[in-house]
């Protein structure tokens, strides 16, 4: 059952692999995102908070087989991945050519939800490699898909450092398993928690730090994103911006959870530095730029520097805060981009020095905008202002004041990102030009449909922050106590030390 | 040596990398994949002469060579191979485009 | 309770829906709904004693403290009233003043939506939840302020003060977060339980500053006063609304509410004194230069909400008795005088003093009413605000230490205040006109009501000031947390404090009279001192930052692809070595095993062959010899026991040359691009990012052996595989899902070329 | 390339090759080899005769489409998850069929086999697709 997240988009792109007309594409590659959704909605109900299901794949058991572990953190990923991507598949209905669909748009689609899937589900270092590579190679196509300059030059940017990071990954799990004879994460933990020696482990853990800091996008890594997600279709930056770098965070939060937890203070430190400096600089840059795309882009990076300060706070109430963030970010940031692409329907350009009025002529663009935006800003009762609210209140009872005051701070300066768009793209006056050939008058409500289910998504995670809030904590306390993970992947296994 | 080697092996693949061709970029991302394979292959410990098969009536794991890090390899060699085949049309459409091979000209594009 | 403001939640969304028969009517119809509220409240305050507080409690995040709950007590009973009461006059005025305004649904919108957060936010009984009322007041002033947003300064404006009350609103933010870890709790209730616990706490000091840093901002003190006046952009009923009776009385309510919980320290007796003295005094001062007629009353609302500050600063019986009455006095006069600014702004087609004039005839009414609240304002007899004066000198008086600094201020920002009062009346109603671009006539009966209720109310309480105390009892027993009995008159009898206040009135009456010789001098001392004016100086601050962060950004965003690798490589390194060091990783014990001759050779030829692709000048030879290293890896899988791995190697290494080749045909040949200086600072990175994968491969030479899963695999091979090549057993079975993605990407791989080069097609 | 030996020699490596392949992948479980070396070895045969003749050629004696491998071999390979499910197993759980052939010998068919020839079919179909694609774009010019 919780292998369907992964077969599911495969099987999907198998049957895109053999038609080749847009409408036949379009059919499948919605109604395949549609299953991913339905499937995960029935997982979670069984997970439920609790439980973690586990399934060895190959029925080969742990730590021989993959095993395939879904426990709370993992089931709620899941969910909002399918979310976020069925909106995004009907998003695409409108929003990518339709030259780019019979080329498959919708296959590289899939298997990218199938990479990212994988990465939510597996329980196996190498196997996480195997997800990784396939969700980049997905990206690596979509991103270039169009073969425009621009889209080229982004995509070998993003192409190198993905690249790069993945020989990180691959040569930190080559000396993990070196060192432990293991692959499968509970595993790994079992021996690294016995082992005195484990500090030695910190050079992979480094490497490993390394990988998934440039997935994610942490402050002196973070370059490839800025420079690449404004390239493609905006479809597919949405897309981007919702799964990429969060998985990038979600490998940080399960590995530095799992096992490798050696070693605490340094880490934790190098993390909340990390995540500072992220917050930082991303949220400057955010401020200082005038093209949508661009901003928001600064922004997300912002952004993933709160999820980082959650895992470095390292307390069960922050890491259900830093996945809390996660999901909301996920929702608002994706919605973000879909009006960005909204607009520039409209206007032609994402350019705000030369967009304007929009508040006048679209006021439902103007709600279905503000949402994610104030969201993203820590409005309450949206839930940017929940997330906010769980990582500092963790932040402060463990009294790191100085990087929860620059978590603070930094709320200012999203807000004034959001708001600069606001001002330029929908208050300001609108330019007084003929517009151009084949721009749009207006915006069927269908095609609006995306950013709404996401909006309402956005208001339902805000007003319901307690009905789910014991789903979070769950996850957190699942992530801070290993014993139960382990278990129940090593149920048939002697893991007597050594 | 071999340790010797895999250094050698991935400073050039750096260097590579860090020059203007893209050509240059691809033998870099080649040459570090290299330098990766190896270092897992050797930090899982070398045995000479003993593959990994099995009979009916003898299967000693202690004489054999470790087969894990050569599936594993394996799966890294023909995933960078995709890569590396991606790469170089994304190479050869980008000159193709854009009638250059210099990586700065990417740069202006961002303001 | 939770029912009205739904309701008016509701009522927010309902507006552009209405039917059309009632779209003249808007307003009125809307003020139905703070009508019933404030007839409620009434109705359930008849029996509200000081002590009396009821509440209810919604679970919203239980788990974290954070309840919907709802507090009626004094304090709250209070608000309400002004906010429910004001609202209802103000939407009665709107519904003619806006009547001409394209956009009015949104205005009824956004009006509505703020006045529920006020009412959510005066009956929280969490502060979390007070909190988030907090906030939205803040975003829906954004939005009133930004009404006529296709103008540059509205808009400016608007930002301007959402930056600033959002700024204050998180520190607020962490401060109600800190209180809440010091009490364990949010619930105001508690709090005060534990008022004493926190008041000791090693944290309180940092919590007081947080939380007033919240109230300065929100209640426009100084040094934030500046968004108040700028923010007179908006329409004159949110004007009158929000920056005279409500949302700048946020702040003040919170002081209120948290008196009990955080105040009777010294700290916040000289916190909040001083902050709010000097707001008192700078606020009137700046208010006599000013012409426009909201600019001035803007200036005055600063200048009073620097006295409310500065009771509850003193934190006296008396001074919080004075600051209760002055709350409401306050809000009377000025929501009237703001109201009675708009007519004259809607009938004349100006606010500039200079141009007003002679009004009492076409304005009969207005004048009338206008000059009662005057009085109020100036603090003259027969008027509710002389009272609320009277009481608030007698409060300074009693303070101990510093009564002299503080009745200095008072006095003087008082003699601004009767100054001011009767500059105002005089200039507008009396002085000859200099020239209105409409000739003006009296206004109709919805926006008159408004002033007339006010005025009426202010009079009827100065002449029996006995029926007021039924309101201020409970709210100041509420603050005080004993029941307290108030006893107001117009005439205390003759002593000090009448004293002063005839010598204020006189003083203040002659340096109008005078007016004409101070005012310009005033006028070159302000443009000496005050040349910065302050909303100017955050604008550049906020301009500045922007230029700062985008040199930042330049510097670190610059696009040159190879350097974002360099600085990746270099952390990279950075960040190894340094936690090789931290661990002191570094004492790595080869064993030093010898290798096979053929090995050494092996391995030398491929190290010659990978430096010669380094600086190899023809693409050919660089090719070739990175095939001489793949075969080597090849070579070297086989000697150490990889048959499997070496024949996909060299077959892999074959297709990528294939491949090569294909391409190469279409490429240029190397063109020297780099010089030697950057060529040899690469070497130099490269060599350190080679030299810890060297480190890195030594120290995984520490292996233990026990290789539990291979051993696994290896046994079960057959048996469970059925196969004798493990290898492949592996791929196939134990780790059949690895080779799954493998073959996943494979393919992506192959669709994405073809798309690739095949895209172009259609483009050229 | 287009060598008269080469040609004429064609159609004898590949089937040479193709033959090869098909050992290579049967033989896999149990000598080295298996659906990659496989793949890339069948994918060879036609490699050969694009650059003897040319894409077009190798295109028609392939009689279709490389996708249609790609596609094929990954419906093979996921299929061959579905018996573990059906048999109340994870999915991917290996299921074998004993088939007696002579004496003692027993061909031993199961779902890692079918599996493994999903891969050699993908794999010849990428590398197909690789080489197809930037060889006709080549010749295009």
């Amino acid at each position: 059952m919780i292998a369907l997240p992964v077969l599911i988009p495969l099987f999907t792109a198998i049957l895109l692999v053999f038609s080749n007309q847009a409408r036949y594409q379009k059919i499948i590659g919605v109604s395949g995102a549609f299953a991913i959704f339905a499937t995960s909605l029935f997982i979670i109900s069984n997970v439920g908070g609790k439980q973690i299901e586990v399934l060895q794949s190959s029925n080969w058991e742990a730590p021989f087989g993959i095993s395939l572990v879904v426990d709370t953190f993992s089931a709620l990923m899941l969910v909002i991945t399918g979310f976020v991507s069925f909106a995004l598949a009907v998003y695409s209905l409108f929003y990518i050519d339709e030259k780019l669909i019979t080329h498959r748009y919708f296959l590289f689609f899939h298997t990218l939800l199938m990479g990212v899937n994988g990465a939510f589900i597996t329980g196996d270092v190498f196997n996480l490699y195997v997800w990784f590579e396939v969700m980049l190679m997905s990206s690596f196509v979509l991103i270039t898909l169009g073969s425009k300059p621009l889209q080229l030059k982004g995509g070998i940017k993003y192409l190198t450092m993905n690249l790069v990071a993945s020989l990180f990954f691959l040569a930190g799990i080559g000396i993990l398993y070196g060192k432990t004879g293991t692959l499968n994460m509970a595993h790994l933990a079992v021996i690294l928690q016995n082992d005195e020696q484990a500090i030695l482990m910190n050079t992979s853990t480094m490497l490993f730090f390394m990988a998934f800091g440039i997935k994610a996008a942490v402050f002196p890594f973070f370059f490839w994103l800025p420079s690449s997600y404004h390239t493609p279709p905006v479809a597919v930056t949405a897309f981007f911006a919702a799964l990429l770098t969060k998985v990038g965070v979600y490998a940080m939060i399960r590995v530095f959870t799992l096992f490798f937890i050696q070693d605490p203070q340094f880490w934790h430190t190098l993390l909340l530095a990390v995540a500072g400096l992220t917050m930082v600089v991303g949220g400057m840059a955010a401020a200082s730029h005038y093209e949508i795309r661009r901003i928001l882009s600064f922004h997300i990076i912002s952004q993933i520097g709160y999820m980082i300060f959650g895992l470095g706070v390292f307390t069960p109430l922050a890491l259900a805060g830093a996945i809390y963030f996660m999901i909301h970010n996920m929702l608002a940031k994706t919605n973000t981009f879909l009006v960005a692409g909204h607009i520039n329907r409209l206007k032609g350009t994402y350019k705000l020095k030369s967009i304007g009025g929009l508040y006048k002529s679209y006021p439902l663009l103007g709600i279905l905008f503000i949402i994610p935006a104030f969201a993203l800003a820590g409005v309450p009762p949206l839930p940017g202002f929940f997330g906010k609210f769980f990582l500092i209140k963790a932040g402060f009872e463990a009294e790191k004041w100085f990087i929860s005051g620059v978590a603070i701070f930094t709320g200012v300066l999203t807000l004034f990102s959001m708001i600069k768009i606001w001002n330029e793209a929908f208050f300001k006056k609108g330019l007084e030009e003929v517009p151009e050939q084949g721009l749009r008058e207006r915006l069927p409500l269908r095609e609006l449909l995306p950013s709404m289910m996401l909006g309402a998504g956005t208001i339902l995670l805000g007003i319901g922050a307690g009905v789910f809030f014991d789903y979070f904590i769950e996850a957190g306390n699942q992530l801070m106590n290993s014993d139960q993970y382990i278990q129940v992947v090593l149920k048939n296994f002697e893991y007597v030390a050594n | 040596m071999l340790a010797l080697l895999v250094g050698v092996l991935s400073s050039t693949g750096v260097y590579l990398l860090l020059r203007r061709s893209v050509l240059k970029l691809v033998l870099g991302i080649i040459f570090l994949s290299n330098a990766v394979n190896l270092t897992i292959f050797i930090a899982a410990g070398l045995v000479q002469g003993k593959p990994v098969f099995v009979s009916e009536d003898a299967a000693n794991p202690a004489d054999m060579a470790d087969p894990i890090p050569q599936a594993l390899i394996l799966t890294a060699i023909v995933i960078s191979f995709g890569l590396v085949a991606f790469t170089l049309a994304l190479k050869y459409k980008y000159f193709s485009l854009s009638d250059t091979d210099d990586l700065d000209e990417l740069k202006e594009l961002e303001e | 309770m939770t029912i009205l403001l739904l309701l008016s939640f509701l009522s927010a969304i309902w507006v552009p829906y209405m039917p059309k028969i009632l779209n003249k009517y808007k307003g009125s119809v809307l003020a139905s709904l703070p009508l019933s509220v404030f007839i409620l409240t009434l109705a359930r305050g008849t029996g509200l004693t000081g002590m009396t507080s009821t509440s209810t409690t919604y679970e919203w995040i239980p788990q974290l403290g954070l309840n919907i709950t709802w507090t009626f007590d004094g304090l709250s009973y209070l608000f309400l009233l002004l906010v429910s009461g004001i609202g209802t006059l103000i939407l009665i005025y709107a519904n003619e003043y806006m009547k001409h305004y394209p956009d009015k649904d949104r205005f009824y919108t956004f009006i509505m939506l703020f006045m529920a957060s006020m009412m959510g936010l005066v009956l929280s009984g969490n502060l979390l939840v007070l909190f988030l009322f907090w906030e939205l007041t803040s975003f829906t002033s954004f939005f009133l302020i930004s009404f006529k947003h296709e103008y540059e300064k509205a808009r400016q404006a608007a930002l301007q003060s959402l930056l600033i009350t959002v700024m204050g609103g998180l520190a607020l933010f962490g401060g109600i977060i800190l209180i809440g870890q010091m009490a364990g709790s949010f619930e105001i209730a508690d709090l005060m339980e534990k008022s004493g616990e926190i008041k000791s706490h090693r944290l309180y000091v940092p919590a007081l500053i947080l939380v007033l840093a919240g109230v300065v901002t929100k209640s426009a003190q100084f040094p934030f006063h500046f968004w108040l006046p700028g923010a007179m952009q908006a329409p004159t009923p949110v004007s009158a609304y929000l920056h005279s009776a409500t949302m700048v009385k946020a702040g003040i309510f919170l002081l209120a509410r948290l008196n009990p919980v955080l105040g009777g320290t010294p700290q916040w007796m000289i916190l909040v004194s001083l902050i709010g003295g000097l707001t008192m005094f700078i606020g009137a001062y700046l208010s006599l230069t000013q012409t426009d007629l909201k600019a001035i009353l803007a200036y005055t609302t600063v200048s009073s909400l620097g006295t409310m500050v500065l009771l509850f600063g003193i934190d006296t019986q008396a001074s919080i008795e004075a600051a209760v009455l002055f709350i409401i006095i306050h809000a009377f006069y000025k929501a009237s005088l703001f109201m009675i600014a708009g007519m004259i702004d809607h009938k004349t087609g100006t606010r500039d003093v200079t141009l007003l004039g002679e009004l009492w005839k076409p304005m009969p009414k207005t004048f009338i009413f206008a000059s009662l609240a005057l009085l109020s304002m100036a603090g003259l007899p027969p008027m509710l605000g002389f009272i609320g004066k009277e009481l608030i000198y007698e409060a300074k008086i009693q303070v101990p230490d510093i009564a002299i600094i503080l009745m200095i201020l008072g006095v003087g920002s008082n003699i601004f205040m009767v100054w001011v009062s009767t500059m105002l009346g005089y200039r507008t109603f009396i002085e000859k006109a200099g020239g209105m671009p409409k000739p003006p006539n009296e206004n109709g009966w919805r926006m008159l009501l408004g002033p007339f209720v006010l005025v009426l109310l202010s009079l009827f309480f100065g002449l029996y000031p006995a029926s007021i105390s039924g309101f201020v009892e409970p709210a100041i027993s509420t603050i005080l947390r004993e029941p307290a009995t108030v006893y107001l008159s117009l005439w205390h009898g003759f002593n000090q404090v009448l004293l002063l206040s005839i010598l204020t009135v006189a003083t203040g009456f002659s340096l109008f009279l005078l007016r004409k010789k101070i005012i310009p001098v005033l006028k070159k001392i302000n443009s000496a001192l005050f040349s910065i004016r302050f909303a100017d100086v955050f604008n550049k601050l906020i301009i500045g930052f922007v230029s700062l962060s985008k040199k930042k950004t330049a510097v670190i965003q610059h696009g040159y692809h190879r350097f974002y690798l360099m600085t990746i490589f270099v952390a990279a390194t950075v960040l190894i070595w340094f936690q090789i060091y931290y661990t002191r990783g570094w004492n790595v014990d080869v064993e030093y095993t010898r290798q096979p001759y053929y090995v050494i050779a092996l391995v030398i030829i491929m190290m010659g062959a990978s430096l010669i692709t380094a600086i190899a000048k023809s693409r050919l030879t660089a090719i070739i010899s990175m095939g001489v290293v793949g075969l080597g890896i090849a070579l070297l899988y086989l000697i150490y026991s990889a048959v499997d791995l070496a024949i996909t190697q060299i077959l892999a290494e074959t297709l990528t040359l294939v491949l090569f080749v294909l391409v190469l045909q279409k490429l240029p040949r190397f063109a020297r691009l780099s010089s030697r200086k950057s060529r040899i600072r690469d070497a130099i990175i490269a060599v350190a990012a080679g030299s810890f994968m060297t480190i890195l491969v030594l120290k995984s030479f520490h292996v233990n052996y026990n290789h539990p899963i291979s051993d696994f695999y290896v046994r079960n091979s057959l048996p469970g595989g059925f196969g004798e090549n493990v290898v492949n057993v592996i791929l196939v079975d134990f780790r059949a899902l690895d080779t799954l993605g493998e073959i996943t990407v494979l393919s992506i791989a192959a669709f994405g070329v073809y798309s690739l080069v095949k895209l172009n097609k259609l483009k050229k | 390339m287009k060598t008269i030996i080469l040609q004429m020699a064609l159609p004898y490596i590949r089937f040479i090759l193709i033959f090869f392949s098909v050992i290579t992948l049967f033989r896999g479980h149990n000598f080295p080899g298996g659906g990659f070396i496989g793949g890339l070895m069948a994918s060879g045969a036609f490699i050969f005769q694009a650059l003897a003749w040319d894409v077009n050629s190798s295109r028609k004696t392939l009689r279709t489409q490389p996708s249609v491998l790609i596609g094929s071999g990954l419906m093979m390979a996921l299929l061959s998850a579905i018996p573990g499910i059906l048999t109340g197993k994870p999915f991917l759980t290996g299921t074998w069929v004993k088939i007696p052939l002579f004496a003692d010998h027993t061909l031993k068919l199961g779902t890692p086999l079918l599996f493994d020839i999903g891969v050699y079919f993908t794999v010849a179909g990428v590398v197909l697709m690789f080489i197809y694609t930037l060889m006709e774009e080549w010749q295009w010019k």
